[in-house]
Protein backbone atom coordinates (compact mmCIF):
# COMPACT_ATOMS: atom_id res chain seq x y z
CA UNK A 1 0.00 0.00 0.00
CA UNK A 2 1.44 3.39 -0.46
CA UNK A 3 1.56 5.46 2.17
CA UNK A 4 -1.35 8.51 2.05
CA UNK A 5 -0.11 11.77 0.01
CA UNK A 6 3.15 9.73 -1.58
CA UNK A 7 1.39 9.16 -5.33
CA UNK A 8 -0.16 11.90 -7.42
CA UNK A 9 -1.85 9.97 -10.30
CA UNK A 10 -3.82 11.82 -13.07
CA UNK A 11 -5.22 12.05 -16.82
CA UNK A 12 -5.69 14.98 -18.26
CA UNK A 13 -7.75 16.21 -21.51
CA UNK A 14 -5.90 18.54 -22.81
CA UNK A 15 -8.73 20.31 -24.04
CA UNK A 16 -9.20 21.19 -20.10
CA UNK A 17 -5.75 21.23 -18.53
CA UNK A 18 -2.01 20.95 -19.54
CA UNK A 19 0.39 18.91 -17.78
CA UNK A 20 2.11 21.16 -15.11
CA UNK A 21 6.19 20.18 -14.57
CA UNK A 22 6.46 22.58 -11.65
CA UNK A 23 3.55 20.98 -9.79
CA UNK A 24 4.92 17.49 -9.93
CA UNK A 25 8.10 18.96 -8.54
CA UNK A 26 6.25 20.01 -5.86
CA UNK A 27 4.76 16.78 -5.25
CA UNK A 28 7.33 14.88 -4.96
CA UNK A 29 9.08 17.49 -2.86
CA UNK A 30 9.24 16.88 1.32
CA UNK A 31 11.98 18.44 3.82
CA UNK A 32 13.76 14.42 4.29
CA UNK A 33 14.26 14.16 0.11
CA UNK A 34 17.59 15.53 -1.35
CA UNK A 35 16.98 13.77 -4.65
CA UNK A 36 14.13 14.62 -7.53
CA UNK A 37 13.52 13.29 -10.47
CA UNK A 38 11.52 13.75 -12.88
CA UNK A 39 11.03 12.89 -16.94
CA UNK A 40 9.18 14.95 -18.95
CA UNK A 41 7.68 13.53 -22.27
CA UNK A 42 7.40 15.88 -25.44
CA UNK A 43 5.92 14.68 -29.05
CA UNK A 44 8.88 15.38 -31.40
CA UNK A 45 8.79 16.23 -34.81
CA UNK A 46 10.23 12.98 -36.36
CA UNK A 47 9.12 9.26 -35.87
CA UNK A 48 10.68 6.23 -37.96
CA UNK A 49 12.20 9.50 -40.52
CA UNK A 50 8.63 10.47 -41.30
CA UNK A 51 7.99 13.83 -40.18
CA UNK A 52 4.74 14.14 -37.44
CA UNK A 53 2.73 17.28 -36.75
CA UNK A 54 0.99 16.05 -33.58
CA UNK A 55 0.34 12.85 -31.85
CA UNK A 56 -3.78 11.99 -30.41
CA UNK A 57 -3.70 9.92 -27.43
CA UNK A 58 -6.45 7.80 -26.95
CA UNK A 59 -6.50 6.66 -23.20
CA UNK A 60 -8.93 4.02 -20.90
CA UNK A 61 -9.34 6.17 -18.12
CA UNK A 62 -10.68 4.30 -15.25
CA UNK A 63 -8.42 1.45 -15.95
CA UNK A 64 -5.13 3.58 -16.58
CA UNK A 65 -5.28 5.62 -12.98
CA UNK A 66 -5.84 2.16 -11.13
CA UNK A 67 -3.00 0.77 -13.30
CA UNK A 68 -0.68 4.04 -12.59
CA UNK A 69 -1.77 3.03 -8.53
CA UNK A 70 -0.53 -0.29 -9.19
CA UNK A 71 2.65 0.29 -11.05
CA UNK A 72 3.82 3.01 -8.49
CA UNK A 73 3.04 0.17 -5.94
CA UNK A 74 5.38 -1.92 -7.08
CA UNK A 75 7.73 0.72 -7.44
CA UNK A 76 7.38 1.68 -4.27
CA UNK A 77 7.57 -2.29 -2.96
CA UNK A 78 11.21 -1.56 -4.83
CA UNK A 79 12.51 1.65 -2.91
CA UNK A 80 10.94 1.45 0.23
CA UNK A 81 8.24 4.04 1.70
CA UNK A 82 10.83 7.11 1.55
CA UNK A 83 9.31 7.38 -2.21
CA UNK A 84 6.76 10.01 -3.22
CA UNK A 85 5.36 9.88 -7.31
CA UNK A 86 3.64 11.34 -9.21
CA UNK A 87 2.68 10.12 -13.21
CA UNK A 88 0.48 12.20 -15.45
CA UNK A 89 -0.40 11.72 -19.16
CA UNK A 90 -2.00 14.12 -21.31
CA UNK A 91 -5.43 12.31 -23.34
CA UNK A 92 -6.03 14.10 -26.61
CA UNK A 93 -4.57 15.70 -29.29
CA UNK A 94 -1.29 17.07 -28.81
CA UNK A 95 0.94 18.85 -30.98
CA UNK A 96 5.22 19.20 -31.50
CA UNK A 97 6.61 20.37 -28.46
CA UNK A 98 3.50 19.31 -26.43
CA UNK A 99 3.87 17.54 -23.01
CA UNK A 100 2.64 13.99 -23.19
CA UNK A 101 3.43 12.63 -19.92
CA UNK A 102 5.13 13.77 -16.62
CA UNK A 103 7.13 11.39 -14.14
CA UNK A 104 8.55 12.40 -11.08
CA UNK A 105 10.35 10.93 -7.96
CA UNK A 106 11.37 12.29 -5.32
CA UNK A 107 13.81 10.27 -2.35
CA UNK A 108 16.35 10.99 0.18
CA UNK A 109 19.39 10.50 -2.61
CA UNK A 110 19.79 11.05 -5.56
CA UNK A 111 19.81 7.14 -6.85
CA UNK A 112 17.00 6.06 -5.41
CA UNK A 113 14.79 8.89 -7.50
CA UNK A 114 16.59 8.16 -10.78
CA UNK A 115 15.50 4.53 -10.49
CA UNK A 116 12.70 5.11 -9.34
CA UNK A 117 11.41 7.84 -11.96
CA UNK A 118 13.08 5.29 -14.30
CA UNK A 119 11.44 2.57 -13.64
CA UNK A 120 8.06 4.18 -13.47
CA UNK A 121 7.90 5.83 -16.89
CA UNK A 122 8.88 2.29 -18.37
CA UNK A 123 5.71 0.59 -16.60
CA UNK A 124 3.92 3.56 -18.04
CA UNK A 125 4.62 2.90 -21.07
CA UNK A 126 4.76 -0.50 -21.69
CA UNK A 127 1.73 -1.45 -19.49
CA UNK A 128 -0.74 1.41 -19.06
CA UNK A 129 -3.85 1.38 -21.29
CA UNK A 130 -2.81 4.45 -23.63
CA UNK A 131 -2.70 4.66 -27.23
CA UNK A 132 -0.78 6.90 -29.26
CA UNK A 133 -2.14 7.89 -33.15
CA UNK A 134 0.59 10.24 -34.76
CA UNK A 135 -0.18 12.42 -37.39
CA UNK A 136 1.86 12.84 -40.03
CA UNK A 137 3.15 16.17 -42.36
CA UNK A 138 1.17 14.25 -45.28
CA UNK A 139 -1.76 14.17 -44.11
CA UNK A 140 -1.89 10.47 -43.37
CA UNK A 141 -2.42 9.02 -39.11
CA UNK A 142 -1.12 5.70 -37.90
CA UNK A 143 -1.97 4.51 -34.59
CA UNK A 144 1.50 3.17 -33.32
CA UNK A 145 2.41 -0.37 -32.83
CA UNK A 146 3.23 -0.80 -29.11
CA UNK A 147 3.11 -3.74 -26.34
CA UNK A 148 1.13 -6.29 -25.91
CA UNK A 149 -0.56 -6.38 -22.53
CA UNK A 150 -1.82 -10.46 -23.25
CA UNK A 151 -0.02 -13.18 -20.93
CA UNK A 152 1.47 -15.71 -22.70
CA UNK A 153 -0.68 -18.42 -21.10
CA UNK A 154 -4.12 -18.05 -23.57
CA UNK A 155 -4.06 -19.98 -26.62
CA UNK A 156 -3.98 -17.64 -30.05
CA UNK A 157 -7.40 -17.75 -31.65
CA UNK A 158 -5.52 -15.67 -34.69
CA UNK A 159 -1.90 -15.66 -34.92
CA UNK A 160 -0.40 -12.71 -34.16
CA UNK A 161 1.42 -11.09 -37.50
CA UNK A 162 5.04 -11.75 -36.78
CA UNK A 163 7.01 -8.80 -35.57
CA UNK A 164 9.17 -7.41 -38.83
CA UNK A 165 13.12 -5.28 -38.65
CA UNK A 166 10.08 -2.08 -39.49
CA UNK A 167 8.40 -2.41 -36.20
CA UNK A 168 11.17 -2.88 -34.01
CA UNK A 169 8.72 -1.87 -31.02
CA UNK A 170 6.34 -4.09 -31.67
CA UNK A 171 6.42 -6.48 -28.48
CA UNK A 172 4.19 -9.32 -29.74
CA UNK A 173 2.64 -11.08 -26.15
CA UNK A 174 5.37 -8.86 -24.25
CA UNK B 1 -24.75 -13.56 -23.10
CA UNK B 2 -24.47 -10.28 -24.22
CA UNK B 3 -21.09 -7.98 -24.18
CA UNK B 4 -20.30 -4.35 -24.65
CA UNK B 5 -16.88 -4.00 -25.58
CA UNK B 6 -15.60 -0.91 -25.23
CA UNK B 7 -12.70 0.10 -28.20
CA UNK B 8 -9.42 1.71 -27.56
CA UNK B 9 -6.88 2.70 -30.03
CA UNK B 10 -7.14 1.42 -33.66
CA UNK B 11 -9.79 -1.03 -32.95
CA UNK B 12 -11.47 3.03 -32.63
CA UNK B 13 -11.76 2.33 -37.17
CA UNK B 14 -13.58 -0.31 -36.55
CA UNK B 15 -16.83 1.05 -36.63
CA UNK B 16 -17.78 5.04 -35.86
CA UNK B 17 -19.25 4.17 -31.88
CA UNK B 18 -17.18 3.57 -29.30
CA UNK B 19 -18.15 0.08 -28.42
CA UNK B 20 -19.48 -2.62 -30.10
CA UNK B 21 -21.95 -4.84 -28.90
CA UNK B 22 -21.91 -8.91 -29.55
CA UNK B 23 -24.11 -11.42 -28.34
CA UNK B 24 -21.64 -14.69 -27.14
CA UNK B 25 -21.94 -18.00 -26.74
CA UNK B 26 -20.02 -18.83 -23.78
CA UNK B 27 -18.65 -17.09 -20.86
CA UNK B 28 -14.92 -17.16 -20.89
CA UNK B 29 -12.85 -14.63 -22.40
CA UNK B 30 -11.50 -17.37 -24.49
CA UNK B 31 -14.79 -17.34 -26.23
CA UNK B 32 -15.21 -14.24 -26.52
CA UNK B 33 -11.92 -13.41 -28.20
CA UNK B 34 -12.61 -16.42 -30.47
CA UNK B 35 -15.98 -14.86 -31.48
CA UNK B 36 -14.94 -11.80 -32.05
CA UNK B 37 -12.75 -12.75 -34.63
CA UNK B 38 -15.29 -14.75 -36.53
CA UNK B 39 -17.30 -11.35 -36.20
CA UNK B 40 -14.83 -9.54 -37.85
CA UNK B 41 -14.19 -12.32 -40.49
CA UNK B 42 -18.24 -12.16 -41.21
CA UNK B 43 -18.53 -8.25 -41.26
CA UNK B 44 -15.53 -7.77 -43.67
CA UNK B 45 -12.84 -6.85 -41.10
CA UNK B 46 -10.92 -9.87 -41.25
CA UNK B 47 -7.42 -7.49 -41.42
CA UNK B 48 -8.35 -6.95 -37.73
CA UNK B 49 -7.94 -10.65 -36.47
CA UNK B 50 -4.28 -10.48 -36.24
CA UNK B 51 -5.03 -7.35 -33.72
CA UNK B 52 -7.45 -9.25 -31.93
CA UNK B 53 -4.84 -11.93 -31.67
CA UNK B 54 -2.36 -9.62 -29.74
CA UNK B 55 -4.73 -7.54 -27.28
CA UNK B 56 -5.83 -8.13 -24.11
CA UNK B 57 -9.52 -7.46 -22.76
CA UNK B 58 -9.81 -5.99 -19.28
CA UNK B 59 -12.70 -3.98 -17.33
CA UNK B 60 -12.06 -0.65 -15.60
CA UNK B 61 -9.95 -2.27 -12.65
CA UNK B 62 -7.81 -5.34 -13.96
CA UNK B 63 -6.98 -7.29 -17.15
CA UNK B 64 -8.71 -10.12 -18.15
CA UNK B 65 -6.85 -13.91 -19.08
CA UNK B 66 -8.38 -16.35 -21.42
CA UNK B 67 -9.63 -18.21 -18.94
CA UNK B 68 -11.25 -15.31 -16.85
CA UNK B 69 -15.18 -15.63 -16.93
CA UNK B 70 -16.80 -12.46 -18.85
CA UNK B 71 -17.72 -9.49 -16.10
CA UNK B 72 -21.31 -10.46 -15.00
CA UNK B 73 -22.59 -6.62 -16.40
CA UNK B 74 -21.04 -7.73 -20.35
CA UNK B 75 -19.44 -4.23 -19.34
CA UNK B 76 -15.61 -4.81 -20.85
CA UNK B 77 -12.88 -3.27 -22.63
CA UNK B 78 -10.60 -4.50 -25.82
CA UNK B 79 -6.99 -3.39 -25.33
CA UNK B 80 -4.55 -3.44 -28.66
CA UNK B 81 -0.83 -3.35 -27.68
CA UNK B 82 -0.55 -0.61 -25.55
CA UNK B 83 2.10 2.84 -27.05
CA UNK B 84 1.96 5.54 -24.39
CA UNK B 85 4.56 8.01 -23.06
CA UNK C 1 32.86 20.60 -28.73
CA UNK C 2 29.26 21.74 -27.91
CA UNK C 3 26.56 22.79 -30.59
CA UNK C 4 26.30 26.10 -29.90
CA UNK C 5 22.42 26.84 -27.55
CA UNK C 6 22.95 23.48 -26.67
CA UNK C 7 24.56 24.06 -23.02
CA UNK C 8 23.38 26.16 -20.43
CA UNK C 9 25.84 26.28 -17.52
CA UNK C 10 25.14 29.05 -14.69
CA UNK C 11 26.11 29.34 -10.64
CA UNK C 12 23.86 31.45 -9.01
CA UNK C 13 24.09 33.43 -5.53
CA UNK C 14 21.01 32.84 -3.83
CA UNK C 15 20.93 36.08 -2.90
CA UNK C 16 20.38 37.55 -6.31
CA UNK C 17 18.58 34.63 -7.97
CA UNK C 18 16.95 31.61 -7.11
CA UNK C 19 17.29 28.12 -9.19
CA UNK C 20 14.41 27.80 -11.90
CA UNK C 21 13.52 24.25 -13.06
CA UNK C 22 11.49 25.19 -15.38
CA UNK C 23 13.87 27.66 -17.43
CA UNK C 24 15.83 24.78 -17.39
CA UNK C 25 13.04 22.25 -18.95
CA UNK C 26 12.67 25.20 -21.07
CA UNK C 27 16.10 24.86 -22.54
CA UNK C 28 16.78 21.47 -23.10
CA UNK C 29 13.78 21.49 -25.51
CA UNK C 30 13.77 21.03 -28.49
CA UNK C 31 11.21 20.19 -31.38
CA UNK C 32 13.46 17.26 -31.98
CA UNK C 33 13.31 16.21 -28.66
CA UNK C 34 11.06 13.37 -27.06
CA UNK C 35 12.44 12.53 -24.05
CA UNK C 36 13.68 14.90 -21.07
CA UNK C 37 15.14 14.13 -17.78
CA UNK C 38 16.20 16.37 -14.99
CA UNK C 39 17.33 15.97 -11.71
CA UNK C 40 16.29 18.67 -9.24
CA UNK C 41 19.37 18.68 -5.80
CA UNK C 42 17.02 19.86 -2.82
CA UNK C 43 18.90 20.61 1.13
CA UNK C 44 17.50 17.46 3.17
CA UNK C 45 16.64 17.98 7.05
CA UNK C 46 18.94 14.86 8.04
CA UNK C 47 22.42 13.99 6.78
CA UNK C 48 23.88 10.75 8.14
CA UNK C 49 21.57 10.99 11.35
CA UNK C 50 21.64 14.57 12.56
CA UNK C 51 19.12 17.39 11.84
CA UNK C 52 20.60 19.84 9.00
CA UNK C 53 18.96 23.43 9.27
CA UNK C 54 20.80 24.45 6.33
CA UNK C 55 23.93 24.12 3.65
CA UNK C 56 26.47 26.99 2.81
CA UNK C 57 27.89 26.20 -0.79
CA UNK C 58 31.34 27.61 -1.31
CA UNK C 59 32.24 27.68 -5.05
CA UNK C 60 34.94 28.78 -6.77
CA UNK C 61 32.94 30.32 -9.50
CA UNK C 62 35.27 30.72 -12.44
CA UNK C 63 36.82 27.25 -12.57
CA UNK C 64 33.37 25.94 -11.52
CA UNK C 65 31.77 27.11 -14.89
CA UNK C 66 34.72 25.83 -16.86
CA UNK C 67 34.49 22.32 -15.29
CA UNK C 68 30.66 22.53 -16.04
CA UNK C 69 31.72 23.18 -19.98
CA UNK C 70 34.65 20.41 -19.90
CA UNK C 71 31.71 17.81 -17.93
CA UNK C 72 29.03 19.11 -20.66
CA UNK C 73 31.47 18.59 -23.24
CA UNK C 74 32.21 14.58 -22.26
CA UNK C 75 28.55 14.03 -21.65
CA UNK C 76 27.91 15.11 -25.56
CA UNK C 77 31.00 13.15 -26.52
CA UNK C 78 29.28 10.03 -24.75
CA UNK C 79 25.94 10.51 -26.03
CA UNK C 80 26.30 12.15 -29.04
CA UNK C 81 25.30 15.82 -30.90
CA UNK C 82 21.09 15.98 -30.48
CA UNK C 83 21.57 16.13 -26.58
CA UNK C 84 21.18 19.93 -24.56
CA UNK C 85 22.42 20.26 -21.73
CA UNK C 86 21.55 22.52 -18.39
CA UNK C 87 23.43 22.45 -15.07
CA UNK C 88 23.01 25.16 -12.50
CA UNK C 89 24.22 25.36 -9.01
CA UNK C 90 23.41 27.58 -6.11
CA UNK C 91 26.04 29.35 -3.70
CA UNK C 92 25.44 30.76 -0.31
CA UNK C 93 23.31 29.80 2.88
CA UNK C 94 20.58 27.62 1.78
CA UNK C 95 17.48 26.43 3.93
CA UNK C 96 16.00 23.16 3.72
CA UNK C 97 14.01 22.58 1.19
CA UNK C 98 16.24 25.22 -1.11
CA UNK C 99 17.34 23.91 -4.49
CA UNK C 100 20.97 23.22 -4.45
CA UNK C 101 21.66 22.44 -8.00
CA UNK C 102 19.26 21.57 -11.15
CA UNK C 103 20.66 19.37 -14.04
CA UNK C 104 18.61 18.44 -17.07
CA UNK C 105 19.41 16.58 -20.61
CA UNK C 106 17.29 16.74 -23.83
CA UNK C 107 17.06 13.94 -26.20
CA UNK C 108 15.58 12.51 -29.09
CA UNK C 109 14.61 9.27 -26.75
CA UNK C 110 14.25 8.67 -23.27
CA UNK C 111 17.00 6.21 -22.28
CA UNK C 112 19.74 8.58 -22.84
CA UNK C 113 18.32 11.67 -21.35
CA UNK C 114 18.19 9.56 -18.31
CA UNK C 115 21.56 8.47 -18.70
CA UNK C 116 23.07 11.87 -19.68
CA UNK C 117 21.59 13.72 -16.91
CA UNK C 118 22.65 10.94 -14.66
CA UNK C 119 26.37 11.31 -15.72
CA UNK C 120 26.17 14.92 -15.70
CA UNK C 121 25.01 15.15 -12.62
CA UNK C 122 27.30 12.70 -11.07
CA UNK C 123 30.18 15.01 -13.11
CA UNK C 124 29.33 17.76 -10.90
CA UNK C 125 28.96 16.26 -7.59
CA UNK C 126 32.62 14.75 -8.16
CA UNK C 127 34.45 16.89 -10.10
CA UNK C 128 33.12 20.73 -9.50
CA UNK C 129 34.98 22.84 -7.36
CA UNK C 130 32.06 22.84 -4.92
CA UNK C 131 31.79 22.58 -0.96
CA UNK C 132 29.14 22.37 0.80
CA UNK C 133 29.10 23.37 5.01
CA UNK C 134 26.38 21.98 6.79
CA UNK C 135 24.35 24.11 9.46
CA UNK C 136 23.09 21.59 12.44
CA UNK C 137 20.18 22.04 14.49
CA UNK C 138 22.36 22.31 17.78
CA UNK C 139 24.13 25.02 15.80
CA UNK C 140 27.36 23.34 14.88
CA UNK C 141 28.81 23.74 11.84
CA UNK C 142 30.90 21.19 9.62
CA UNK C 143 32.29 21.21 5.94
CA UNK C 144 31.36 18.05 4.16
CA UNK C 145 34.01 15.00 3.31
CA UNK C 146 33.63 14.93 -0.54
CA UNK C 147 36.37 13.08 -3.18
CA UNK C 148 39.27 14.57 -3.85
CA UNK C 149 40.45 15.87 -6.84
CA UNK C 150 43.92 15.20 -6.60
CA UNK C 151 45.09 12.40 -9.06
CA UNK C 152 47.39 9.81 -8.18
CA UNK C 153 50.54 10.74 -9.60
CA UNK C 154 51.89 12.70 -7.44
CA UNK C 155 54.07 11.73 -3.76
CA UNK C 156 51.87 13.60 -0.99
CA UNK C 157 54.22 15.68 1.48
CA UNK C 158 51.44 14.92 3.84
CA UNK C 159 49.94 11.46 4.64
CA UNK C 160 46.29 11.88 3.66
CA UNK C 161 43.96 10.59 6.68
CA UNK C 162 42.47 6.83 6.29
CA UNK C 163 38.75 6.72 5.32
CA UNK C 164 37.11 5.37 8.18
CA UNK C 165 33.43 3.36 8.10
CA UNK C 166 32.35 6.81 9.53
CA UNK C 167 33.39 9.19 6.83
CA UNK C 168 31.70 6.66 3.88
CA UNK C 169 31.66 9.65 1.30
CA UNK C 170 35.49 10.35 1.57
CA UNK C 171 37.14 9.06 -1.34
CA UNK C 172 41.07 9.55 -1.14
CA UNK C 173 42.57 10.42 -4.14
CA UNK C 174 39.63 9.44 -5.99
CA UNK D 1 58.03 33.37 -5.67
CA UNK D 2 55.01 34.69 -4.13
CA UNK D 3 51.78 32.61 -4.20
CA UNK D 4 48.52 34.05 -3.22
CA UNK D 5 46.48 31.12 -2.56
CA UNK D 6 42.80 31.62 -2.76
CA UNK D 7 40.83 29.47 0.28
CA UNK D 8 37.48 27.15 -0.53
CA UNK D 9 35.60 24.58 2.00
CA UNK D 10 37.41 24.29 4.80
CA UNK D 11 40.37 26.16 4.47
CA UNK D 12 38.21 29.24 5.05
CA UNK D 13 38.90 28.33 8.65
CA UNK D 14 42.63 29.12 8.25
CA UNK D 15 42.66 32.50 8.87
CA UNK D 16 39.67 35.59 8.12
CA UNK D 17 40.80 36.71 4.46
CA UNK D 18 40.34 34.86 1.86
CA UNK D 19 43.59 34.14 0.49
CA UNK D 20 46.63 33.29 1.82
CA UNK D 21 50.18 34.39 0.67
CA UNK D 22 52.71 32.18 0.96
CA UNK D 23 56.36 32.64 -0.08
CA UNK D 24 57.21 29.40 -2.01
CA UNK D 25 60.95 28.66 -2.37
CA UNK D 26 60.61 26.65 -6.25
CA UNK D 27 58.01 26.69 -8.95
CA UNK D 28 56.30 23.13 -8.78
CA UNK D 29 53.21 22.62 -7.15
CA UNK D 30 54.62 19.85 -5.52
CA UNK D 31 57.64 22.84 -3.98
CA UNK D 32 54.03 24.62 -2.61
CA UNK D 33 52.37 21.75 -1.35
CA UNK D 34 55.16 21.12 0.62
CA UNK D 35 55.67 24.44 1.77
CA UNK D 36 52.12 24.66 2.32
CA UNK D 37 52.34 21.88 5.06
CA UNK D 38 55.55 23.62 6.70
CA UNK D 39 53.74 27.48 7.26
CA UNK D 40 50.83 25.14 8.85
CA UNK D 41 52.70 23.20 11.29
CA UNK D 42 54.83 27.03 12.04
CA UNK D 43 51.30 28.62 12.53
CA UNK D 44 50.20 25.81 14.67
CA UNK D 45 47.68 25.04 12.24
CA UNK D 46 49.48 21.72 11.69
CA UNK D 47 45.67 19.73 11.69
CA UNK D 48 45.30 20.68 8.31
CA UNK D 49 48.15 19.07 7.02
CA UNK D 50 45.74 16.16 6.60
CA UNK D 51 43.89 18.64 4.24
CA UNK D 52 46.21 19.70 2.05
CA UNK D 53 47.74 16.23 1.31
CA UNK D 54 44.04 15.46 -0.14
CA UNK D 55 43.46 18.55 -1.59
CA UNK D 56 44.64 19.67 -5.35
CA UNK D 57 45.70 23.16 -6.55
CA UNK D 58 44.51 25.01 -9.50
CA UNK D 59 43.90 28.26 -11.49
CA UNK D 60 40.76 29.58 -12.91
CA UNK D 61 41.16 27.29 -15.63
CA UNK D 62 42.52 23.91 -15.08
CA UNK D 63 43.91 21.62 -12.20
CA UNK D 64 47.49 21.48 -11.96
CA UNK D 65 49.32 18.33 -11.05
CA UNK D 66 52.58 18.39 -8.77
CA UNK D 67 54.84 18.49 -11.70
CA UNK D 68 53.30 21.16 -13.41
CA UNK D 69 54.99 24.57 -12.22
CA UNK D 70 53.12 27.47 -10.62
CA UNK D 71 51.37 29.93 -12.82
CA UNK D 72 53.95 33.09 -13.42
CA UNK D 73 51.41 35.62 -11.81
CA UNK D 74 51.09 32.99 -8.49
CA UNK D 75 47.74 33.17 -8.06
CA UNK D 76 46.35 29.88 -7.63
CA UNK D 77 43.94 27.98 -5.57
CA UNK D 78 43.63 25.22 -2.96
CA UNK D 79 40.79 22.61 -3.49
CA UNK D 80 39.95 20.59 -0.65
CA UNK D 81 37.73 17.44 -1.90
CA UNK D 82 34.43 18.71 -3.48
CA UNK D 83 30.99 18.20 -2.18
CA UNK D 84 29.04 19.98 -4.65
CA UNK D 85 25.12 19.08 -5.60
Amino acid sequence: MLIENSLHCAVLNVSEAALDPAAALDFVSDGRFGGLNMFVGKVRSQNHGREVVGISYDIYQALALNVFRQLAAEVQTEFGPQLKLYVAHACGRLKVGDIAVVVAAGTPHRDEAFRACRALIEAVKHRAPIWKQEHFIDGDSAWSEGCSLCGHEHDDPAKPPAPTALSPNRHVHG
Amino acid sequence: MTVTLALFGAFRDLHSAPTLTLEVDGDSIADLRAQLCAHLEATGKADKRGLVGVSAFASDTALLRDHDRIPADGQLAILPPVSGG
